[in-house]
């Protein structure tokens, strides 16, 4: 089911500097929200922030509430691991389980979540996430061959695989695209277009024609200057955003006549 | 160097260099209290005892690795002609008597009588309840418990063995069918590594009973051996005794003081149960001042002195002086070149 | 285009630059130099040996011949090093865990030296603590073992008077290969990427399935070479064993009497002061044989550690 | 809003069903596990008093195993299998640590309070020479330790580092297989056989009774070196090639993509590897004895002479006092009392060696 | 000095999995060489073949001939370590040294290569090479802080920094921009045309645009179907390419119609 997250007044800070300032969003469900921004500007830390990934960095720290469905991620007691069970993940830098098989990469997920599950089933929805991904032709011969041994842009797409067969309400993508080629960008561009009808999905992505193409609504972080917060200039629908902005700079990042 | 080396200024004892020594570690005690004193005398002397055992000290000496020796056992075979050849002549002499005490932990009770024959079968395992007729027997004023008995021996091979077992077997051959050797014989008992090993397993035990070296009994209940129809207690002049009662070995070497224990004996006020460790020198040395310092060491140890301050020290037996006048022709040889 | 010549270029290239070569023959040599070292042991040992096999059985000790002589001691040596290991390679992967993935960060590193710091006692002193502390504290649980459980062979009894038990040694033993098998794992774990914790974690796993899933794969090289150095020590551990175990008895899987069998390390240390002889050749064939227990078991390790390599790699 | 039509496939086994639309399933609540403590504890006291009497050990296992136990079923029933799996391993790693704290202490406290008597200057700047029975100290055992386990390193590491470089960075093939075979073989070496061994060799090439500190350190060395060429190897191995990749791109020879970027990456867990090494020699006493010898006195040519070390000494000191004994036990457990402080620096040392070259991961 | 390298015949090999077959090229000086295809066609295997990287795969294996200014690199006696100084390389992975600091990740290669160099001139060129990769600015505060704790971006930027100081004569870059934002992107662009004018350049890039931008020459690479090898399916003038292809399947590729 897909959710819809309320972010209100979100800083986050490596040790004692702040990557990003005063974020307060709302991300709508079955929806795409792509988030954009000169690079450094905080786009990844925001984006781990609405899973609680960042707590794996020894220094970091949120401030402020998101909200998903009426219920504050930050809230004491609130179990992190019962967040990410809902708010799926794929990371910039590919990452497939070195020791895991093609295959167990993908499935590595549902044994989590699913317990004992009938082996046709578990290969059906392996199929199902890898076809989803792109992958499945080049991969299909060698399921049980090691993650690592695959291409840059395999690996991506098997991160992808991974992080649809859970099936989460919420799905977050940092750059899935950047290493891939058109067709294979073009594939995962339908899959997110099929998938927001049943989820909420947030990617960052540096290129424009993708956020859109393919977003409801796009963000436009930015950054004040050498040693300062990135922040959230604004946020809106897409085509708002790519035709009448309300701010300059976003204007100028966008036509790229900016920096 | 250490706050104790820098007066080394030397007084013009005229004895300088270096004597490495090895051997059994019985000895270590006495070998510090002697080489301390003597160097105390020769402050440019040093004098070095490695306590690698009897069997390392023996190997050492034989093959010229060391300038004298410690053994528990006197050497015999292809080692004694190895020795007499790394020699010359071969100088043996025993250099520290040390009793062997029976000693027990036993609730209450601070000396207990005791026949050999009985102390074969308590460490045979034969005799298991500390209230066995053949213990109450002699101990007839002793109220004894019903504890079972845990007999403690060595685990090391052990000069202290060798002599112990020795004894059952001479003194209560009967009751002690067992092989002599430094390793114990008789298996299933508590066995501990080294003198300290068997103090601490019958300390930490009860109802146990062991063989350790006397100086070390501590606390520790002991046992008056029976020798002829009297009990004598371990003392430092009883167990000297033995030596002076005992014969020395045959055709060994004119220097060669290895002697044959008269464990059985009956001679009254005599401690049978004894440990004689023996000093191994050499008649001749490549150097001649090793021979010359090796024979002002050996002097003093079997002086009245170095009796004493062993004595002092490791609690052994000092040897009567009318034994250290039989030896003193053998130390004299000492780097004679003859 | 013409086809001039082909080149095969496989693995390293052919061509090594001098400084390259240098190294490359440094560090070769170093290995080579511990293949000399150990083949130095090992004449060392076999010509030292040699009498012993060849002596006739009346002049081994015990008079039963080499392998009577032998067996006693492998088996315990076995028994001790095996079941040390047990107890203590699993603890092990635990603490390892506790200090990287569980404590506090702040004290986690602090903890990592706490642990150090068992490395640091002498083994004699683990020999007399094992003897004046844990052996008494093992009395009441042995005698409640050999009174209730008696039928287990292990516990078979009579309970010992003193605890000087092959239970203690064993428990001895492993505290002493606790913390060099906890330092190998601990160091390894530390460095599992944190990309493919982050990967578990997205997928929605509890901190015990993302170690399932990333630390422990990663680290399980290290967990085995860990071990094979605790066990390599447990084999060999001479003087703790030395003091701790009442060695007295033959071949039996009785863990709380005081009748066990000795092991070749620590009979070594026990007999060899005193031997001369043939005595001393014996005992120099139960360290060959020894080093022969090692070779096998390591043999067996690799076997199992091969069995599942292709799926393993660190980048 | 679960739908009673709606089947997921969700055994009951493993999670109660599950509730789409809430984040927070039953949780417990944070003083679940004091409450739990709480309970074992009671529960643990139970058997303890009527089988033992009161051993603290069996109380602690006891309650270790009730708390774990109980925290599992607890959270099993509000929070499901996998959290209460979570829960109850947290508990056992964290019993596990405890567990293993237990002997450190009592050793610590052992050797402590039984070193500490004799703690004092005299036993830090005298040496044995001429001394009988009380005083004296073990100023010439601490120059030898320091000596025969100096020298020990500086043979072991240099050989270890470079064996574990080739087996990881060149390694091929057969020599490369049985260098790793035999150095494992090796860790298995009896420590008084190392002894023997060296005193073999030294008798060979130097003459009968050639005993001195650096015949000691080749004993230790033939200890250390498997130690140390194991755990170099396993840190070394685990350096992402990554970083190897990008170095060579930089046209590095590759001697210089190991000595500049592998092992500063890895030096943290080497440094640990060599401690854990050192540590274990210097407290070997057997191979010491033989190889090294003993005296009373201070020695600093390790290629001449005999030479104490601490552990010999308070082995001896141990194995064979005097009369009285009190003097001589006191001044073993200040030996052992000061080679553990020893490897402690040593350790201390070590690690901030490493925090030196370590990933800077912390800014 | 830019150099002119000619491919003849080359065949790269996974163990028995050929990835790339039969490759002939000339990669001419002073100009960048673009190189296009589909996800794991087998362009960064190529790519990697060319300074000899591949050497670090175990089972990888290169037969054929790349002629460098008529010395073959992989000619028996040739030195790998002369080929990648000669050779340098920008990953598709960012990895930066995790043991050094920003200022130290770029002077690696000048302090493992050239000996002492007076600090004054080191920093000049650490300054100028974050100044070519558009990094400079931010860091420039944080130069003595670990590479790692760098935004994806960043470290990519941050590679290209450390791979310019050495200034090679040949350049490979493997998708350099993948991670960029466009301002990012338009930097490192202009980067490589001012490159251009001294020194030989490869990319690979999943993104015609920048192909079509700033290449030269373009290559297209693909693969036949499931299991077999990557082949070059032509090389041209990037106009031609882009306008007039020679084979129909790269039309279809480049105007994203394919597959
Ligand atoms: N280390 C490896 N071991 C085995 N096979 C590999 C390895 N690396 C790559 N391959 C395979 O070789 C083929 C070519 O891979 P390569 O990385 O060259 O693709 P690519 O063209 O760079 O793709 P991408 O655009 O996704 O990076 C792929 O099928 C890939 O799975
Ligand atoms: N682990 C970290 N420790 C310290 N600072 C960090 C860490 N990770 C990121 N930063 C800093 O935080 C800021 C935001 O980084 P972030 O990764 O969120 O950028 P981004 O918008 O994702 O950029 P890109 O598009 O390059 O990926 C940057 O200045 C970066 O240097
Ligand atoms: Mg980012
Ligand atoms: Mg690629």
């Amino acid at each position: 089911m897909a959710k819809h997250i309320e972010v209100r007044d979100l800083n986050i800070y490596y040790g004692s500097f702040r990557a990003v300032r005063d974020v307060s969003m709302t991300i709508h469900p079955c929806a795409i929200t792509a988030l954009i921004g000169p690079s450094g500007c905080g786009k990844s830390t925001y984006l781990r922030a609405l899973n609680r990934m960042h707590e794996l960095v020894p220094a970091a720290r949120v401030e402020g509430e998101v909200v998903m469905d009426d219920q504050d991620l930050y809230a004491p007691g609130m179990d992190p691991v019962e967040v990410r069970k809902h708010v799926g993940m794929v990371f910039q830098r590919p990452n497939p389980f070195p020791t895991m098989s093609v295959y167990d990469n993908v499935a590595a997920g549902l044994r989590l979540n699913h317990g004992r599950m009938r082996k046709s089933e578990m290969d059906g929805i392996v199929e199902e996430s890898l076809r989803g991904a792109n992958l499945w032709e080049e991969v299909k011969d060698r399921l049980d061959k090691p993650g690592s041994g695959l291409s840059g842009g395999q690996q991506q797409r098997l991160c992808i695989a991974r992080a649809i067969a859970v099936k989460p309400d919420v799905l977050l993508m940092d750059e899935p695209c950047s290493a891939l080629d058109p067709i294979s960008t073009h594939a995962i561009e339908d899959l997110m277009a099929e998938l927001k009808e049943n989820y909420t999905i947030v990617i960052v992505t540096h290129n424009m024609q993708q956020a859109a193409r393919v977003s409801n609504y796009t963000g436009f972080f930015n950054i004040g200057g050498t040693g300062e917060p990135g922040e959230l200039v604004e946020i809106d629908e897409t085509p708002k955003i790519f035709s009448t902005p309300a701010h300059t700079s976003t204007e100028e990042y966008i036509s790229g006549r900016f920096g | 160097g250490a706050a104790n080396e820098q007066n080394s200024a030397g007084d013009g004892s005229g004895l300088s260099g270096t004597l490495d020594g090895a051997g059994a570690s019985s000895q270590e005690a006495a070998q510090q209290a002697w080489r301390a004193a003597f160097s105390d005398k020769h402050p440019d002397l040093t004098i070095n005892y490695a306590p690698i055992g009897s069997g390392g000290g023996r190997e050492r000496f034989v093959s010229g690795a060391t300038d004298f020796g410690g053994t528990d056992a006197a050497l015999e075979g292809e080692e004694l002609s190895g020795a007499k050849e790394r020699c010359g002549g071969l100088v043996e002499l025993p250099v520290y008597v040390s009793p062997v005490a029976v000693a027990f932990n036993l609730d209450g009770v601070d000396e207990l009588k005791l026949r050999p024959a009985t102390i074969a079968k308590i460490f045979d395992q034969k005799i298991t309840q500390w209230n066995d007729p053949e213990i109450v027997e002699t101990n007839p004023d002793v109220e004894l418990p019903d504890t079972q008995i845990t007999p403690v021996n060595r685990s090391d091979e052990s000069g202290t063995t060798e002599n112990f077992v020795d004894y059952l077997s001479t003194a209560a051959p009967e009751a002690w069918p067992h092989e002599v050797s430094g390793n114990w014989p008789v298996p299933g008992g508590e066995a501990a590594k080294g003198t300290s090993g068997v103090k601490n397993a019958i300390d930490a035990g009860q109802g146990t009973i062991g063989y350790l070296d006397a100086s070390q009994v501590g606390e520790l209940g002991t046992v008056a051996v029976g020798v002829g129809e009297e009990f004598v207690s371990y003392s430092p002049e009883a167990a000297a005794k033995v030596l002076d009662v005992s014969e020395r070995k045959e055709n060994q070497g004119e220097h060669v003081f290895a002697y044959d224990l008269a464990r059985d004996t009956q001679s009254s006020g005599t401690y049978p149960i004894v440990l004689v460790s023996y000093g191994m020198a050499c008649t001749d040395y490549d150097d001649s001042e090793t021979g010359k310092l090796v024979r002002s060491y050996f002097e003093y140890l079997l002086s009245e002195e170095g009796q004493q301050k062993a004595a002092e020290a490791a609690g052994s037996a000092p040897i009567s002086q009318g034994l250290r006048q039989k030896l003193r022709p053998a130390v004299e040889a000492i780097g004679s070149g003859g | 285009m013409t086809k001039t010549g082909q080149n095969t270029v496989q693995g390293p290239s052919t061509y090594k630059r001098p400084a390259d070569r240098i190294f490359r023959g440094i560090t070769t040599g170093a290995g080579v130099l511990i293949l000399l070292v150990l083949a130095g042991v090992a004449v060392f040992l076999l010509a030292e040996a040699w009498p012993a096999f060849t002596a006739p059985a009346s002049e081994i000790p015990g008079e039963g011949g080499l392998v009577v002589y032998i067996w006693p001691l492998v088996f315990g040596t076995l028994l001790a090093a095996t079941l040390a290991l047990v107890v203590a390679a699993p603890l092990a992967v635990l603490i390892a865990l506790f200090i990287t993935h569980y404590a506090p960060r702040r004290i986690a590193q602090f903890l990592g030296y706490v642990i150090d710091l068992l490395a640091a006692v002498p083994s004699i002193i683990y020999g007399l603590w094992g003897f004046t502390v844990l052996a008494p504290a093992t009395l009441a649980p042995t005698g409640w073992l050999a009174d209730n459980l008696g039928f287990v062979p292990l516990f078979a009894g009579p309970a010992s008077t003193t605890g000087r038990t092959m239970f203690t040694t064993v428990l001895v033993l492993a505290v002493m290969i606790l913390p060099i098998i906890t330092a190998v794992i601990r160091e390894a774990f530390l460095q599992t990427p944190k990309l493919y914790e982050e990967a578990s974690l997205a997928l929605g796993a509890t901190r015990l399935e993302m170690i399932r899933m990333a630390v422990l794969p990663f680290g399980r090289s290290s967990i085995l070479s860990g071990s094979m150095l605790g066990l390599g020590r447990a084999l060999g551990e001479t003087m703790a064993v030395a003091i701790v175990l009442s060695a007295s008895g033959g071949v039996t899987f009785n863990l709380i009497s005081s009748g066990n069998p000795a092991t070749i390390a620590a009979n070594i240390a026990l007999e060899f002061p005193e031997s001369s002889g043939v005595a001393i050749d014996t005992l120099i064939a139960s360290g060959l044989v020894l080093f022969a227990i090692t070779l096998i078991v390591n043999m067996i390790a690799r076997a199992v550690i091969n069995r599942r390599t292709d799926l393993s790699g660190a980048s | 809003m679960s739908t009673p039509t709606e089947t997921r496939p969700t055994s009951a086994d493993t999670e109660p069903p599950r509730d789409r639309t809430r984040l927070v399933r039953g949780s417990l609540p944070r003083w679940a596990p004091w409450a739990t403590l709480a309970g074992a504890a009671l529960l643990a006291a139970v058997p303890t008093v009527v089988a033992t009497g009161f051993s603290l050990i069996f109380f602690a296992l006891c309650l270790a195993l009730c708390y774990v136990a109980g925290i599992f079923l607890w959270s099993r029933s509000v929070e499901g299998t996998r959290k209460a799996a979570d829960r109850a391993f947290t508990a056992v790693v964290t019993s596990a640590f405890a567990l293993a704290l237990t002997p450190l202490v009592s050793v610590v406290i052992t050797v402590v309070s039984k070193g500490v008597q004799r703690f004092d200057t005299e036993f830090f700047t005298h040496s044995m020479r001429g001394v009988v029975g009380a005083g004296g100290g073990a100023y010439h055992a601490i120059v030898g330790t320091l000596i025969t386990s100096g020298l020990a390193t500086l043979m072991s590491v240099p050989i270890g580092l470079c064996t574990a470089i080739y087996l990881v960075e060149y390694g091929r093939g057969r020599l490369a297989r049985g260098i790793t075979f035999f150095v494992d073989v090796m860790t298995g070496i009896p420590s008084i056989v190392a002894g023997l061994f060296a005193y073999a060799l030294f008798t060979l090439v130097f003459g009968p009774g050639t005993v001195n500190g650096f015949s000691g350190a080749i004993a230790l060395s033939v200890l250390m070196i498997p130690i140390v060429v194991r755990s170099s190897e396993e840190m070394i191995k685990i350096v992402p090639d990554d970083l190897r990749e990008a170095a060579f791109a930089l046209g590095t020879p590759k001697w210089k993509v190991i000595l500049r970027v592998v092992l500063p990456t890895a030096v943290a867990g080497i440094s640990t590897g060599v401690t854990l090494a050192v540590a274990r020699v210097v407290g070997e006493t057997a191979p010491l004895l033989i190889a090294a010898g003993t005296t009373a006195s201070t020695n600093f040519n390790p290629f001449s002479g005999q030479m104490a070390t601490l552990s010999v000494f308070s082995y001896y000191e141990y194995a064979s006092p005097g009369v009285p004994p009190e003097p001589y036990l006191e001044r073993a457990w200040t030996a052992a009392l000061t080679l553990m402080a020893i490897v402690m620096v040593l350790n201390l040392l070590a690690r901030s060696f490493s925090l030196l070259f370590a990933p800077k991961t912390r800014s």
